[in-house]
């Protein structure tokens, strides 16, 4: 009994990472309509730069801010690239997004190598109704949580969020009734930069990154962020942990460690279920 | 005093001339109509008003808040009713989101309201377009077809409005209107366009007998 | 136009015996990547489809060819067969993932490459993590220079393929459908149907292709079908000019030559070990980037402009779009 | 063909440069470049100069097939990837050109069967794993569990040779756990070995998978001991892996704990590799690094002695040598081309960062 | 061609719970040119995507001639004879005016990919066939110079006529209209009046939504008025026109 919970503790932490990453995509796509394929780099940005601001002797805490705060910028240029030239379309965007993914490899293994990277995170192991976790773990939960309400709440509730909103929902539209669209756009890839860094800083010290781990960040980031449309962030938190506690289930009972197959599969299944019910999507009706 | 200067104004998409030296104002608190065949242009020049498109040669000022409902609806389809209205009025800060009296005006709406406007009627969307122009409070309103598929009953309420507004609040209306009558019958003056270019300009109620305006615009009209 | 096209035969049927054996070998590698870009093209610029996952279906055809003939099967055969078990696999994946559009299709594509990949790793009967070996060559062909023609004939193939479906009813269909599914199933187009045929087809362009792949090098690993490699052949796609019939062999020459160029460069004395993938990495993305944003429409499309800005003898406008497709 | 005609000895070698197994095998390059540069400038062998061309294979089976096809036109011999997919990958080129080639990676499958031109040069994963139950049951752990990375040949082989001879050194494996090479998570590890009564841990992987699961391992709560093998024997393991590695249990090439052996032979063999490398480097060679230079070395060793490059002589020379190198005394056959045994492997425990001979080994290899 | 008798029998929709369409029963006969009016929302456009395939009914049954088709794909209906002019501009974007007309005859030839792709002579013919007999469409509804332009060039008006010329080159026996005249000016209206005129002399069956009154009572033989998902009235359009239910609902005192 002891041995599930700690699966599905473990699998919360996990998945609360996931739903991060997710975060950054629902952000990104909910105000352009693109699905930014650079998100796991930015993740994998500012974990390298902590990892490099730790070793050159800054402080924690200081050193992962520093690292979302450059993430934010990467966000910003990544989206200035994608979004910036009037009249592309999302479809072009995310291709170009793609390139800047494969962009970021090249200056990532310039800066950092292709050797993967960890950082020390909240060190010890905290024992809840018998199940050992490691703590870091209770600390991704304790910042995602709050971080997944104020995203909800934002835009849901604010003006400005649902300005952002807008945007992807009809362009056009957003310009007639003057919303600077791609100001807004650039701002939500800065959040969503700053999304991607902060899931970033904070499962590295359990995991560790490569240049290359984007794929795996993005897949299952997609996969948790796909359960709620791409837009609801709530829903999203929900699928990154349904997805986390799933993998380590499954990990644990399974045996073997398909990790990454299981998030694959879920995520296949719950988009070809969605689309069954809803149908081909709305045309826009022009 | 002119709240809306456009001078020799030309516009070209990809090749194609749309608009060919137009030259067009508006006074505060007038009304004036925008006739002319499908492709004459006048929807490039209500996008060169709100910068929508860029113009290639002469001039566009604007002097006051200008709002408009775009051809096509353009909705916020994945936004409820309620949130396209305040969007309306985006500009104003937070005390111009006020919607109720968006829903005094059209009655249909309010059942609506939490609704995905992409879920709604044509002429329901119709509606919540020109709400939402009206949320931004403005000094020149510019309709791209007002009464596009919305029921008779609906269209009339809408023109009493219309002369609501111009009466007490002075507001000033560029209206382009499938039914040139009722355009012309509503505004105090009219610009024809034909072929990006604007071929007569005068007083509504003297184009409205004009030969040249009956024949194309009004002849074979069923009301 | 016709002189050009006669040019480009003659040059590729004259180039692979004065090539040295290195250059040979960027040659096929060279035809087999046009081939499957083929088939993205035809998907993305005439279904509307991004598939992320194309390496997937080369992947197929490259283990039937293979799995076939180490079990005896004559290897003429394992190539024909080839492009079939690709398009069969394809219509199996594509009746539930074609439900997708957009990016979640491109997600669901590479998911479907990603677990293919754990399933050729883990699978001994394909010879897992090591790969599958001892792969014979095709029966008759012991030399580099014969496979250079095979690639190239198959190429021929392909392309003379797409362009006739493009030009065809059945491609009008499709395009039609790309902008509104709505009004093309109300004017009769089995969409769906519709879209599951390229699907399939351009997946047995990337199975064909990828048979020849497994016979040319008589050896198959997953790693040699990564993810980049999809994302390699949409960039070849894109950068050659999407739904232009030029373009997935243009844009395929410019990346493989320039990747090529660079890792000559990157391996050069004096260079760090990681020069050759930085810079490859790097070449993809700002080609993609500088193509997306400077030749929205790509390569092809943008030359054939200036080409025919530059002519002003051509024929009137509108008889040159009716000329255009067909 | 050859290059007989010519007078520098081609040689080419295939390698890990990027990506996972790099840490390997820059190591490897090192020290290959080493020994030829020192071959070199002692004039080379009867006179002749050795000429290196180097190919990164990427840490892919596939790319290293390329790389041996582009090499296999005019090299002498071939020393080949530290990744062991990559080299069972170009083991059957190898038996149709005929080329020497010098594996660089312990895989048991590359020498059983015996393929005539494929030569081992690291003790073999059964090898490993022999010398780790030799281990277990000197401490008398009779429970020990065992994870292993299933993509990766090396590791799948070592579980293997554990399976086969743990019996004999009564040994029982339980829990065995498997995960692959991109595995990043191994909480359900450690939870399937807290429950049961393993004595202790077993692990075979490399780079990536190794450091993370020695991390999370220290944070596990787990007490028994952690067993890892010669694919951790660097710095390249010890520096990512940081304090969580204290304590590990390390097996390795002697030559890894060089310092500590008497002086002899075997000593002085270690440290015509390890003095200049640590000049040079500024840190002690790896076993990685000892491999590719006792490659290097035994090739010379079988050129001289076949007196030229003609690959028929070379390779029958390779059989039948007796060579001392950093990792110990080879004795090459017929029907044997891996050539150390158990006694060439040190068991040590990573104490302050660095590789200490357990009292275990330290007996074993003092009493030489 | 002749028209297709259209039945509609207890036809039901609703969207989350709400109806759009609430047991409407609707005959046309042959060659009838019927128009279904009712204010915003009264599910017009709904009724027509039942009949034209892009909603299946939750309850009720569409008959062509006696061949029920409420669970047709809408392709297949098309391929029976049944047309749709969209409310919103549906065109292809990407292809020319003619390109766009000529996918309207999608269903009248059968050549398909494979046909296409080895270019065999039968595909030619059809080819041809079409594009000669999209021309004369685009010349009927007044956009002969259009055709060689990419579609989303042309302006909203043209476009919707656009829809009408795709939808009449499939040669269809029964066509929805759902607002074709809107957005168009007077002479233009007086066009697309004539076209409708021609077309139901020539006997093919009319469904038409509209809200200009006028065009609705000029044109159609019958006249059905909803609301809120119901039919309130139906019959000649004089009969209707005074309806006080539908004057109410709908008209108001202007028409
Ligand atoms: N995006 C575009 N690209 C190319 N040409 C365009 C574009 N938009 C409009 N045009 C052309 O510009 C001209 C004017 O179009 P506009 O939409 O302004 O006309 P309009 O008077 O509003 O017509 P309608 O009454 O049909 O709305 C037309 O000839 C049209 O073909
Ligand atoms: N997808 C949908 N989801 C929810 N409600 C819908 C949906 N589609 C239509 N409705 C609702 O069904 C009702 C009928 O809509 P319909 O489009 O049929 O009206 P209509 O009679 O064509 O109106 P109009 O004259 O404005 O075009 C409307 O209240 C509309 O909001
Ligand atoms: C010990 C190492 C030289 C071998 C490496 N661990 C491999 O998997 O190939
Ligand atoms: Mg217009
Ligand atoms: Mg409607």
């Amino acid at each position: 009994m002891s041995d599930f919970l700690g699966y599905v503790l473990t699998g919360l932490g996990i998945g609360a990472g996931f739903a991060l990453v997710g975060s950054g995509l629902v952000a990104i796509y909910r105000v352009t309509g693109v699905v930014n394929f650079a998100q796991g780099a930015f993740a994998v940005i500012a974990a390298m730069l902590t990892s490099s601001l730790l070793t050159a002797g800054l402080p924690h805490v200081l050193s992962e801010s520093l690292a979302v705060v450059v993430a934010a910028v990467v966000g910003v240029l990544v989206g200035v690239v994608a979004i910036g030239k009037p009249g592309t379309d999302p479809g072009t965007s995310l291709i170009v997004t793609l390139g800047l993914g494969v962009f970021a490899y090249a200056v990532e293994i310039v800066l950092w190598g292709d050797q993967p990277r960890s950082f020390p995170g909240l060190s010890g192991v905290a024992t809840i109704g018998g199940a050992r976790i490691q703590a870091h773990y209770l600390l991704i939960i304790a910042v995602t949580v709050p971080v997944f309400a104020a995203l909800a709440l934002f835009f849901t509730r604010t003006d400005l969020g649902k300005a952002l909103s807008a945007c992807a929902s009809n362009k056009y539209a957003a310009r007639v009734v003057g919303i600077d669209v791609r100001r807004m756009g650039l701002l939500a890839f800065a959040l969503g930069g700053a999304l991607g860094g902060l899931a970033g800083v904070l499962t590295t010290p359990v995991q560790q990154v490569t240049f290359d781990s984007d794929v795996t960040l993005i897949v299952n980031g997609f996969a948790a962020a796909v359960l709620g449309g791409l837009t609801r962030p709530a829903v999203a938190l929900a699928g990154g942990l349904l997805l986390g506690v799933t993998q380590t289930l499954i990990a644990g009972y399974g045996g073997g460690a398909y990790q990454l197959e299981v998030a694959l599969l879920l995520m296949l299944t719950v988009m070809i279920v969605q689309a069954a019910r809803t149908g081909p999507v709305r045309e826009a009706a022009r | 005093m002119t709240l809306v200067d456009v001078s020799s104004l030309t516009v070209r998409y990809s090749g194609a001339t749309a608009l060919d030296g137009v030259s067009l104002s508006l006074d505060k608190s007038e009304m004036v109509a925008l006739i002319g065949a499908n492709g004459a242009g006048k929807s490039t020049l209500v996008k060169a008003l709100s910068g929508l498109v860029k113009a290639d040669a002469g001039r566009v000022t604007v002097d006051g808040r200008l709002a408009q409902v775009p051809e096509g609806r353009e909705v916020f389809a994945d936004l409820s009713v309620d949130d396209n209205l305040r969007l309306g009025g985006w500009r104003n800060g937070r005390r111009g989101r006020d919607t109720s009296a968006i829903y005094d005006l059209l009655p249909a709406l309010g059942p609506l309201r939490r609704r995905d406007a992409g879920t709604l009627s044509g002429g329901q969307q119709q509606m919540v377009a020109i709400g939402r122009a009206l949320m931004a409070r403005p000094d020149v309103l510019v309709i791209d077809e007002l009464s596009l598929g919305l029921a008779p009953l609906v269209v009339q309420s809408l023109v009493d409005h219309l002369r609501t507004l111009h009466r007490e609040r002075g507001l000033a209306l560029l209206l382009i209107e499938q039914n040139a009558r009722l355009a012309l019958s509503l505004c105090s003056r009219a610009y024809v366009m034909e072929a990006g270019r604007i071929v007569l300009v005068g007083d509504a109620a003297v184009l409205a007998s004009d030969e040249r305006v009956t024949a194309a615009y009004l002849g074979g009209h069923y009301e | 136009m016709k002189y050009l096209l006669l040019a480009v035969v003659v040059v590729t049927l004259a180039l692979p015996p004065l090539l040295p054996e290195k250059q040979l070998a960027v040659y096929i590698l060279l035809g087999l990547a046009a081939t499957v870009t083929a088939g993205v093209s035809l998907l993305m610029g005439y279904a509307g489809q991004v598939s992320l996952g194309q390496a997937a279906f080369y992947a197929i055809g490259a283990y039937a060819a293979g799995l076939l003939s180490v079990h005896g099967v004559p290897s003429l055969i394992g190539l024909l067969l080839a492009p079939v078990i690709a398009a069969v696999a394809a219509v199996l994946l594509g009746a539930p993932l074609l439900r997708l559009r957009g990016h979640h299709l491109a997600f669901a594509t590479l998911a479907v490459q990603l677990i293919l990949l754990s399933l050729l790793g883990q699978g001994t009967w394909a010879g897992g993590a090591i790969g599958l070996q001892g792969i014979p060559r095709l029966s008759g062909l012991k030399d580099d220079i014969g496979y250079a023609y095979v690639v190239w004939a198959v190429l021929a193939i392909v392309l003379l393929i797409s362009r006739n479906v493009v030009a065809s009813r059945a491609g009008r269909a499709l395009r039609a459908a790309a902008t509104s599914e709505t009004a093309a199933a109300a004017s009769g187009v089995p969409v769906g149907g519709y879209r599951l045929a390229v699907f399939a087809l351009s997946a047995a362009f990337a199975g064909l292709a990828g048979g020849v792949y497994a016979f040319y090098l008589g050896y198959l690993a997953p790693g040699s079908f990564p993810v980049l490699l999809s994302i390699e052949f949409v960039v070849m796609a894109v950068v050659g000019g999407l739904g232009t019939i030029a373009g997935p062999v243009v844009g395929a020459a410019v990346i493989v030559l320039l990747v090529q160029f660079l890792n000559e460069l990157g391996t050069q004395p004096g260079m760090p070990s990681y020069a050759p993938s930085v810079l490859s990495y790097a070449v993809y993305a700002l080609l993609l980037i500088v193509a997306v944003r400077y030749m929205p429409k790509g390569i092809v499309p943008t030359a054939r402009r200036l080409a025919s800005r530059s002519s002003r003898a051509a024929a009137s406008p509108s008889a040159e779009l009716l000329e255009e497709r067909a | 063909g050859g290059g007989d005609s010519d007078d520098t000895i081609k040689v080419g070698q295939i390698v890990s440069l990027t990506g996972n197994y790099s840490p390997l095998g820059t190591e490897n390059q090192k020290s290959v470049a080493l020994a030829v540069e020192q071959i070199n400038a002692a004039g080379g062998i009867d006179g002749r100069k050795i000429a290196l061309t180097v190919k990164d294979d990427k840490s892919l089976p596939d790319q290293a097939v390329l790389a041996f096809n582009e090499l296999k036109g005019d090299s002498d011999a071939v020393i080949g990837s530290p990744f062991s997919n990559s080299a069972l990958a170009t083991v059957p080129l190898v038996d149709r050109e005929e080329i020497p080639y010098l594996s660089l990676t312990p895989a048991d499958e590359q020498v059983k069967p015996v393929h005539p031109y494929v030569f081992v040069v690291p003790a073999l994963s059964g090898t490993y794993a022999e010398a780790a139950l030799q281990y277990f049951q000197a401490q008398k752990l009779t429970k020990v569990a065992v994870a292993y990375d299933t993509k990766s040949s090396y590791a799948v082989a070592g579980f293997k040779g554990l399976e086969a001879k743990a019996g004999q050194y009564g040994v029982t494996l339980n829990p065995v756990e498997q995960f692959q090479t991109t595995a990043t998570e191994f909480g359900a590890v450690f939870t399937h070995v807290r429950s049961s009564d393993a004595q202790a841990l077993m692990v075979w992987a490399t780079g990536a998978p190794a450091v993370a699961l020695t991390k999370q391992y220290a944070a596990s709560g787990l007490k028994i001991p952690l067993v890892l093998t010669g694919a951790q024997a660097s710095k390249l393991f010890l520096e990512p892996a940081g304090a969580a590695a204290e304590g590990a249990v390390v097996a390795s090439s002697i030559g890894v704990v060089g310092d500590t052996l008497p002086a002899g032979e075997q000593k002085t063999a270690i440290e015509e590799l390890s003095k200049p490398f640590e000049a040079k480097y500024g840190y002690p060679p790896p076993q990685f690094a000892q491999d590719g230079y006792s490659g290097v070395k035994l090739l010379a060793a079988a050129l001289k002695a076949a007196g030229g490059t003609d690959k028929k002589k070379v390779r029958d020379a390779l059989e039948g040598l007796t060579l001392t190198t950093p990792n110990g005394t080879y004795k090459y056959s017929a029907t044997d081309h891996s050539g150390l045994t158990t006694d060439y492997i040190a068991i040590t425990t990573v104490t302050k960062g660095a590789f200490v001979p357990t009292d275990y080994s330290a007996q074993k290899l003092g009493g030489r | 061609m002749a028209g297709a008798a259209l039945a509609v029998t207890g036809a039901s929709r609703a969207f989350g719970g709400v109806y759009a369409v609430r047991d409407v029963d609707l005959h046309v006969a042959p060659g009838e040119l019927r128009a279904v009016i009712g204010p915003n929302g009264a599910g017009k456009s709904t009724l027509f995507a039942l009949i034209g395939g892009q909603l299946a009914p939750d309850a009720g049954s569409v008959e062509l001639d006696g061949v029920r088709i409420d669970r047709l794909a809408a392709h297949r209906r098309s391929r029976l004879g049944v047309a749709v002019v969209f409310q919103a501009a549906r065109i292809f974007h990407g292809l020319t005016a003619l390109e766009n007309v000529m996918v309207g005859a999608h269903s009248a030839t059968r050549a398909g990919f494979v046909a296409g792709a080895l270019r065999l002579p039968a595909h030619h013919r059809a080819e041809r066939e079409i594009q000669a007999r999209a021309l004369e469409c685009l010349a009927l509804t007044g956009l002969a110079d259009w055709a060689c332009r990419p579609a989303e060039d042309l302006p909203l008006g043209q476009q919707r006529a656009l829809q009408l010329a795709r939808a009449l080159c499939g040669e269809p026996r029964l066509l929805l209209l759902d607002e074709p005249a809107s957005g168009l000016r007077a002479g233009e209206r007086e066009h697309l009046a004539e076209l409708l005129a021609s077309l139901r002399r020539s006997g093919l069956t009319m469904l038409l939504v509209e809200h200009d009154v006028a065009f609705v009572m000029r044109l159609a033989d019958q006249i059905t008025v909803l609301d809120l998902g119901r039919v309130i009235a139906a019959g000649p359009p004089a009969e209707v026109r005074a309806n006080p239910e539908v004057i109410a609902a709908y008209l108001g005192a202007s028409a």
